[in-house]
């Protein structure tokens, strides 16, 4: 078990960067915003909640990728499946090593972002938190869709289209956290909507993803 | 530095391309880096001090004028280190001499940490200033495009195995990045005309920079550049350390 | 506990491929498995290592106990030698990676990565993997591809001690390993195209 | 001594503190990763000259 | 040279939808907007061109590891290298059959999603220009980051970085001209440099990519 | 014209691996390399297809006149067997694929996508687009991988009938093809510790 979750995460950082590079992609996006709507402050200020939750969640799904496909194409999956580990653990495992070199800094770096969005002043707690109690189901829904695309050469496209619809409840409670709390109202109602969700996604999800993962190494 | 072990190459470049040479460039080092470094610190101590403790308020700025001090000289060096870096690369691909490229690679991180500085004061003076963190003013928002420049050449250097391979790539990405800000900044220009002050260096609009302002701000705009160079110069060193401790190791195991 | 097949039927691309199996293979034992290019014995291993179903039959006794190894290793090529070792023993419960350094003269390359190797290293890399599993049944894949003589041999002795010590081994190959062993020649159970691809769905076919 | 900055102390500080922060971790980060790698290139030249 | 383009999109087509995946990933990050940022009209028709653009731009990245990646893989870049057919020539077909893909399919759905959006009526002749303009720039720009990281294993992210910042202008001038054409304002030289851009970039960056392409193959 | 080498010295991972490596290989004959794993025949063979350029050393008559084959086939798995082939022979600008088909047995294959073949089977597709480029060189890394003997033999008849016609080919192999060949041990041109690895940055090496 330790010994998956420090390969993934030594695999991460040495492989250029797991760490840096969804912090820098979730940078650009945010970035990119102003260029496409326009340098208008109170717009940016308005749009900021949902715009950087939309990228913290590409960024997530960007990173998506590198996920389970390497371990396929080099047949690491083959002969873990054929191991002792439960196929359940060794991908909640997958999922946590995604979470800590991608979620985790997300998190840590969104108040900056939330700066160069002009996001108003009691939005930065909320976008912390939202974010932090969000990303980690983002990661282990993806685990899913990495684990049904596995198969398909070059399936991150296909990836993205089956994990996005699936991501849209997170993204919805998580976003409503931040712009309540950016507005200054109550955000007690979709927090625990929230918390719920990852909750319930954390504990079931793997028996969906090491399903699918199976079928797919048939 | 033991390099005793090496034998004299046939035939050696001469004058500035000598330096070409790692233990010729690493013995010019040795010697110069001591006074670089002592120059540096000293024109950073006395430029901040006298910046900040012997220069009056602006009338309209009040106390934060003295972030200049460290605002401009940052910003300054962000520009020219990715300057550097390009002629630094396009050397490489042209003579292909590892020092010049071990040095663009070298000073990429320093460039980070000046843009990063440029930015935060920036920043942080633009908060009383203009009632903002953060304005996407075209200079400002070029600023993050360079940062994100040098964040991708960077990546691209970790990311890349093999030294040479590597070299090629990030050189070729440098020149492609540095048409494309440049074309940034003018498109940037376009979309949007901003708060921040125009070119106030020059000697002719005194309006803007007062000469008691001025002074202290060439001594530290000095010690900047003496402390980048110092920075760059032993990196290089470094890295070439590095390079040739790689090329032992596998040699070694390849024996 | 032998691993024991019975009538083994697989199927390939949904199209049944290899019928009636069997065989038995006990402790200290090996089987080489042999037939021509796209006979199925690629297959068939994969369906003893559990990676695919059997259409139909009976295989007892491999649950938990197969090693397997194919073309692809599962090789990480940002890991060093020992990088990649030591993770493979942990994940099957293991520590000692010294006998498969050994056994595969990676001693050498021990610091190097993975992705550095040669064809031939890589392979030598991708077999030293089976020693540090602890499994008794090895099931290989023609296992000697890309290597040179003296690392073939190499094979051929790390598989006498792995028998010796009571373990068995299944191995496809076209080349001659010299071990001394039985033989299943898969051509000689070619499916029919009589032979229905499954229970429910046999009006396809 | 200090002088008096006004209003505007919090964003004079803060500036000259993170800047000089920034500088020094930089330049202490450079000099140790040199230093590192000063002694391991020693040390492995002095390997490579005993065993060969 | 039509072997090239004809294979690339006889491939594009049976792996799945090459064209499906682009225009499914742009319909959903442009619906996915609303639930982020809230389901304001007005707010939706201000941000309509510039979160378009963006889309685009990202289901265009998105897709940009399969235009080399796979071919690194099995050899077939090895083999191009030294067969007859430039290189320069070679991921230049290779860039169009990824427009012809991604890019165009965009372009033609574009204003339906205009519509979801929200988009003022004078707007969409614009945007449809602009993008039609535009993606053949984007496209000619992502390969040359794909020829640069393709040694790079699964290098997606890392492509990514390095792509976004060169996409900078083309996004700017394109979103001008589609947010000016909205707003009823004159787009015509917003428009002029786009174009510029577009046929320098379509001009010289093969070159570049050639380059990076050889050193990467060594 | 000859493919002439001449004292050529090659390295992999920035270090010198082969030097002093001579040969010329006319019309009508093949060479065989040999050496043992890691011996740098892989590294060789790319020098020489122009994939890496070499440390130091002279290549006359390499260029446009080599076809390279090596582990990586360059086949699309979502492409037919025919549709491959026919790619590959328009990029050479070459049009008649039924030689390369007949060659080596794949018309009863011929409408399969080549993602569903066996190992064996892939192979002799890979092998096969040699016919269809045209060239006179083949540079080939390991060829016979996974082939069972009859496929071993079609290719050493494909070799054959490619020297008879005035072609020429250069091959790294561990076993034994029943080719008629000179061979060249690249062991023994192992790169000594003293080769430098390039003009200005000797100090690194
Ligand atoms: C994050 C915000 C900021 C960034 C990234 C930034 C960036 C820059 C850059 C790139 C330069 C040009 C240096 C050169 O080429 O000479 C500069 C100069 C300057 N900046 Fe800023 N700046 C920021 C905020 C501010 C603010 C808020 C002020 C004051 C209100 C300011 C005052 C100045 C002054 C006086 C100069 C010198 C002008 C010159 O000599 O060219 N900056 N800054
Ligand atoms: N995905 C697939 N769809 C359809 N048929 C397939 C598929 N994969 C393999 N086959 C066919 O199944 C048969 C058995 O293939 P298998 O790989 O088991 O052969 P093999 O004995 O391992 O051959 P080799 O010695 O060439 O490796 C072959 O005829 C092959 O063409
Ligand atoms: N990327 C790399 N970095 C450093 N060394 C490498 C790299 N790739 C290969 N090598 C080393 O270069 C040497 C030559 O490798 P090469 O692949 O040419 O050998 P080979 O003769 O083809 O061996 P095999 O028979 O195993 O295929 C080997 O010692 C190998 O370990
Ligand atoms: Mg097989
Ligand atoms: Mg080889």
């Amino acid at each position: 078990m330790t010994a998956l979750l420090t390969r993934d995460l030594a695999l991460a950082i040495r492989a250029g960067g797991g760490f840096g590079l969804g912090l820098a992609f979730f940078l650009i996006v945010t970035v990119m915003v102003p260029f496409a709507v326009g340098p208008v402050p109170e717009l940016l200020a308005r749009i900021a909640p949902g715009v950087l939750w939309l990228g913290a969640l590409l960024a997530c799904l960007l990173s998506l990728d590198r996920l389970l496909a390497l371990d396929w194409e080099d047949g690491t999956l083959d002969l873990l499946a054929t191991s002792p580990l439960p196929l359940e653990a060794a991908l909640s495992i997958k999922a946590l090593a995604h979470w800590i070199t991608t979620g985790l800094p997300l998190v840590l770096i969104s108040p900056v972002l939330g700066v160069l969005m002009n996001l108003p002043g009691p939005g930065f707690v909320w976008l912390v938190v939202s974010l932090a109690l969000g990303t980690p189901a983002l990661s282990v829904i993806g685990t899913f869709g990495a684990a049904l695309t596995v198969g398909v050469k070059r399936g991150g496209l296909l990836m993205s289209l089956l994990v996005l619809p699936l991501y849209v409840p997170t993204l919805i409670f998580g976003a409503e956290v931040a712009r309540r709390g950016a507005q200054g109202m109550d955000p007690t109602t979709p927090l625990l909507m929230l918390a719920g969700i990852t909750a319930g996604v954390v504990a079931l999800m793997p028996l969906a993803s090491a399903a699918a993962l199976r079928v797919n190494l048939r | 530095m033991s390099m005793s072990n090496e034998t004299a190459a046939p035939k050696r470049p001469s004058g500035f391309w000598s330096y070409a040479n790692p233990v010729k460039f690493l013995g010019l080092t040795e010697r110069v880096l001591p006074a670089l470094w002592l120059l540096s610190g000293l024109s950073l101590v006395v430029g901040l001090i006298w910046g900040f403790f012997f220069t009056p308020d602006d009338f309209r700025q009040g106390s934060t004028v003295k972030i200049i001090y460290l605002h401009v000289p940052s910003a300054l060096m962000a520009i020219n280190a990715w300057f550097m870096m390009l002629v630094a690369s396009l050397i490489w691909l042209i003579r292909r001499h590892h020092v010049s490229v071990l040095a663009a690679k070298a000073a990429a991180p320093v460039g980070v940490a000046m843009t990063l500085i440029a930015l935060f004061t920036g920043a942080v003076w633009g908060q009383p200033m203009w009632g903002t963190w953060w304005a996407w003013d075209p200079r400002l928002t070029s600023f993050l495009i360079l940062f994100l420049f040098y964040l991708g050449y960077m990546a691209l250097w970790a990311a890349i195995e093999d030294p040479d391979t590597a070299a090629d790539l990030t050189s070729v990405l440098c020149l492609v990045g540095s048409v494309f800000a440049v074309l940034s900044r003018y498109a940037v220009n376009f979309w949007n005309q901003g708060l921040h002050q125009g070119a106030s260096l020059s000697l002719d609009k005194e309006e803007n920079v007062a000469d008691v302002f001025y002074f202290p701000l060439l001594v530290c705009i000095a010690g900047f550049v003496l402390l980048f160079f110092a920075l760059v110069l032993y990196r290089t060193g470094t890295e070439i350390r590095l390079r040739r401790a790689r090329a032992l190791l596998a040699r070694e195991a390849r024996a | 506990m032998t691993l024991t097949i019975r009538d083994l039927c697989v199927a390939r691309g949904g199209l049944p491929v290899l019928e009636g199996v069997s065989f038995s293979l006990e402790h200290g034992q090996a089987l080489i498995l042999r037939g021509p290019n796209g006979s199925g014995k690629t297959t068939l291993l994969r369906t003893l290592a559990g990676l695919q179903p059997p259409l139909s039959g009976a295989i007892t006794g491999a649950q938990d106990r197969i090693a397997y190894a194919a073309h692809s290793d599962g090789l990480k090529a940002m890991l060093s030698v020992t990088e990649n070792l030591r993770f493979w023993a942990a994940v099957f419960g293991q520590r000692d990676i010294t006998p498969a350094v050994e056994s595969f003269a990676l001693a050498p390359l021990q610091d190097r990565l993975a992705g550095t190797l040669s064809a031939g290293q890589k392979r030598r890399l991708g077999l030293a993997r089976l020693l540090v599993t602890g499994r008794p049944i090895w099931v290989l894949d023609e296992p000697t591809v890309s290597l040179d003589r003296e690392a073939v041999a190499m094979f051929a002795q790390a598989v006498r001690a792995h028998l010796a010590s009571g373990g068995s081994a299944l191995i496809a190959t076209h080349i001659d390993l010299g071990l001394e062993a039985a033989t299943l020649d898969v051509a000689r159970h070619r499916a029919t195209s009589q032979t229905r691809a499954g229970a429910t769905d046999e009006a396809f076919l | 001594m200090m002088p008096d900055l006004g209003k505007y102390a919090d964003a004079v500080l803060s500036a000259y503190g993170v800047s000089i922060l920034l500088l020094v971790a930089l330049v202490l980060l450079t000099i140790v990763q040199g230093r590192r790698a000063r002694r391991a290139l020693i040390a492995i030249e002095k390997r490579s000259r005993n065993d060969g």
